[in-house]
């Protein structure tokens, strides 16, 4: 069950989370980007935990509303609008609730994942957040429970460590082809770790990676 | 790489600073990072921007004949779509506003969302996107070009056209032209190195170049040994000339772009090549610009813009601009 | 540090080819190294010139309001007698010529050997030496300041005075006006490499800076650990202030001029310490430069040049002038 | 005795000794000036060399004269219009001699001094070129023989070596004050391998330095 509760302290897990691994983002990004991921996610994502804390907000749609604006205007980058309509999703999947149960939360996720394919203009296999989201939607609309959302954590840190092998063809990194192929998406670990953090909340006991070498 | 800075994230803040201090005949929308002309005109309005770190692109080009209005991001990072709505609501005359977005993924879906604000505010609003860059191959299955140095000459054409009463349309269709003919590529001698993260975009061996680099310090298409100037600017204009479509006796503009850390002088070696190869294959150089106009922080290298011009771009090419980094009269 | 160039002695050769080549409106004369004016005025005639390097110093100042002609010599060095006699054959046109001569050893003996060349065939000639440089301190038995960035507030100055048609005598008074009152001092974050010797002019740990640099590669006054943009500027400013004589209520135009390889951000940030600092003297900015005016090859850092206004010289200043490198209406 | 022939050879044998040491006298140049020193003085007397081969000179001063004009016309810096300088006053003191006895040779060299000491402004004990040409001067007008021109190159060589322990007062050097000690001043070499190659040419059997390692 995702409660407002939950998903407060999901949001400072996340932005702790991203802080932690600002540079092992940056320095992915560094290799097949322009080595900004890391900082653009732990501003946004500090300047969204911050703009929640000590607020009461009537309902997850409003929470995930203000989470949304202060993405829009803190990441920039192809992240920032990404991330920002993914909370959009969850804005409107979750509106006038002040919990949902895994259910619903399996819709907010698909409809935020179809959220991203429309704003990205993106498939999946294109080395893009999206190769992340996607299996992590599947696996928890095939079975939203809390043995799903785990499930959707497996397939996400998969998927992540998948993008190494492909090349890009969306994004910054497609700009380098086949010299891609070998490094992962730093947009696919931010999101694996979106997944881990949000199953810690709502679930526990989620055993987290270290990012910091296999993800090279 | 030592920085002439203070703390890394007051840098674009105090850039601006210094921008609006040096140039009284601009401005700064206070609590943004959007530069306008301090001296607005009642006509179509021109905004461009993206990352910073490209100096003097883009508040550069803020003024008469040119730009509007020039957002800037974090270094490297598009400006989010708040910043560019801002922009948009300070310049609109109620003639409407062009967006010169050049073509990454982040600048495209931030400068979009703010579009989409704008028009919901019932500000008549158009966009172009700028992809000169012929290093990457375009498809429809692919994110495309990259926008990168040609984006000056959209500017300037477009913000001539705008400068002298045309309406939305026809600046959106000029400046569509405009992109249509220009084409660009560049190589690096040495990468950059943004500021919050202090370490270099790449590492080079001392005798290694990058080529087909874009301008955020990302690595290019391939590495090579470094050559002759005469030899990389071949290799690149010979790319530029092959996707350009321009034809003996065309006229065309050009743009020899340092990236930060070449010597002017070596620009002017490398021009004198280009200047060689346009007049052996009878092409008429009708502007030549050598210079800084859009850079990638302190890397070396440089790039070359070749622009087709036909009657219509050339006057508005001609056309006066006063800007701190594009000066004709 | 690897070169954009082809054979290192053709670097000059090149460079002014690629010069010409690029602005119509300047011409080599033939087998020299002189950059004239294509359309020639009659009028009093600027030549300045130096080492190569420092570009877009001296040919990019060549142009209307400005220079008559530019002299390069090889990098670093001052050109000889016969090129600088050469240019003032080239320029004169009966109303006399004056020289603008930075103050190195060099520049000084070679352009003297020239003028005394020039006055023999009867040709009106007047000198001045520019010593802005206040890292160095002043005295009857040394060599005395150095000629650097505060040089360009020269050619403007004395360009504009010749282009409205003053005397020989004149412009020579208000060059020597200008000389008087401009003060400058420089630092760098890196060194720059010759081409011909492709050796580092001096080797700096990953935290030090040099302080009190001159133009041409060489070491400064001293080295000390890299600080805050802010508190270099104030070392320079500090130093300058001094030595300059400006007070309280005064009227200067400043320029912060990038070495070579130092981003336009990074210039603009110390520029916006220059605007705080003056602001807060209540010393009123009539005019800021701040870009690539009088470079040291791909050297990383600045100078800050203040010069000292009285009427006379805003309003020279304030004068049109038409050249690559230094345009306004 | 100075003749047309062994002048000729002088001008040759430097050019040649410039050119080797052309990198020693650029990096001691480095150190305390702009680097360039090497390469002005081997461009400059390559130049007059190549000027003066398989031409016939009527007399000593015209073959001077020749000389500096083609320094001249191809050095530049200030060590151009110095040496220029020396070769003018030569080609005064020996015009139409087509050979000279060393008192002629001493006043040539006396003469040669004074020019650079009024060109250059310059006293002796300011680390210049003077520091070397004033001993080397002096030896050969106390003994204006064999003797004498070897008592010069002695003078001079020692005259460049102690150069390392003062600091420069004219010159590019100057501009670093104190920090100019440790060095020895390039024109003051370039000057001392002069008069080894002028002694070498007219008396024969000189025991050449190597700057390589005794310069720093
Ligand atoms: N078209 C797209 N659709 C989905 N995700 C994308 C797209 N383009 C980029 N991304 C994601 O954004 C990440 C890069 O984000 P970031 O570095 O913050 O932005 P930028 O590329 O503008 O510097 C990539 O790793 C990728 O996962
Ligand atoms: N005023 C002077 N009088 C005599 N010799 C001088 C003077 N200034 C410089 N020199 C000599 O010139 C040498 C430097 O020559 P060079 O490097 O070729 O010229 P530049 O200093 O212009 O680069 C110095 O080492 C010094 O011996
Ligand atoms: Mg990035
Ligand atoms: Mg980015
Ligand atoms: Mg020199
Ligand atoms: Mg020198």
């Amino acid at each position: 069950m995702l409660t407002l509760e939950t998903l407060q302290a999901f949001i400072q897990a996340y932005a702790a989370r991203l802080a932690e691994l600002c540079t092992v983002l940056d320095d992915l990004d560094n290799r097949i980007g322009d080595g900004d991921h890391g900082t653009n996610m732990a501003r946004g994502f500090r300047t969204a935990a911050d703009r929640i804390t000590g607020e009461t907000f009537a309902d997850l749609g409003a929470l995930c509303q203000a989470v949304a604006m202060a993405l829009l205007a803190s990441v920039g980058g192809a992240s920032g609008p990404l991330y920002a309509t993914a909370f959009m999703r969850f804005a409107q999947s979750w509106k006038d609730c002040t919990n949902v149960d895994f259910g619903q939360v399996a819709t907010g996720v698909a409809n935020a994942c179809e959220g991203l394919r429309a704003r990205g203009k993106a498939e999946v296999g294109e080395k893009t957040l999206l190769d992340v989201w996607t299996p992590a939607s599947e696996a928890l609309a095939a079975q939203p429970d809390e043995y799903g959302m785990r499930a959707a954590v497996a397939r996400a840190t998969k998927a992540a460590l998948a993008s190494r092998d492909i090349p890009a063809t969306k994004g910054r990194a497609a700009y380098l082809g086949e010299r891609s192929v070998g490094t992962c998406d730093p947009g696919s670990i931010s999101s694996a770790v979106f997944f881990e953090e949000l199953a810690d909340a709502t679930v526990g006991g989620v055993t987290k990676t270290s990012w910091q070498t296999s993800a090279w | 790489m030592k920085k002439l800075m203070n703390q890394p994230d007051q840098y674009v803040d105090q850039m601006l600073e210094g921008i609006v201090a040096a140039h009284p005949e601009l401005k700064r929308i206070a609590g943004t990072q959007v530069i306008v002309r301090a001296h607005p005109k009642a006509k179509v309005a021109l905004v461009s921007g993206g990352g910073s770190g490209h100096e003097p692109a883009h508040a550069g080009y803020v003024g008469v004949g040119m730009l509007d209005a020039a957002v800037s991001g974090s270094v490297f990072t598009s400006p989010t779509p708040d910043q560019v709505l801002s922009a948009i609501r300070a310049v609109d005359q109620g003639q409407g506003v062009l967006l010169v977005i050049k073509n990454y993924t982040g600048d495209v879906m931030n400068f979009e969302m703010a579009a989409d604000l704008a028009s919901m505010e019932g500000i008549a609003i158009e966009k172009v996107i700028v992809a000169d860059d012929v290093a990457v191959e375009n498809s429809t299955y692919t994110v495309g070009q990259r926008g990168i140095a040609g984006t000056v000459f959209v500017h300037k054409i477009a913000g001539a056209a705008a400068e002298a009463g045309m309406d939305l349309a026809t600046v959106k269709r000029i400046a569509e032209k405009v992109i249509a003919n220009v084409h660009s590529m560049g190589m690096a001698l040495s990468p950059c190195t943004v500021p919050a993260s202090g370490k270099p975009s790449f590492v080079l061996g001392e005798d290694e170049v990058e080529i087909g680099i874009g301008i955020h310090g990302e690595p290019g298409t391939h590495r090579e040994n470094l050559r002759l100037a005469d030899e990389i600017v071949d290799t690149l204009l010979d790319r530029i000339l092959a996707h350009s479509g321009v034809v003996d006796g065309d006229e065309v503009a050009v743009m020899l772009n340092g990236l930060g850390a070449t010597p002017q002088s070596e620009l002017y070696i490398a021009y004198r090549r280009v200047a060689e190869r346009l007049r052996a294959r009878n092409i008429a150089v009708h502007k030549a610009l050598v210079g800084e106009y859009m850079t990638s922080l302190e890397m070396a290298g440089f790039s070359i813009s070749l622009l087709k011009l036909d009657d219509e771009l050339m006057s508005l090419l001609d056309a006066p601009a006063d800007t701190p980094a594009y000066r004709q009269s």
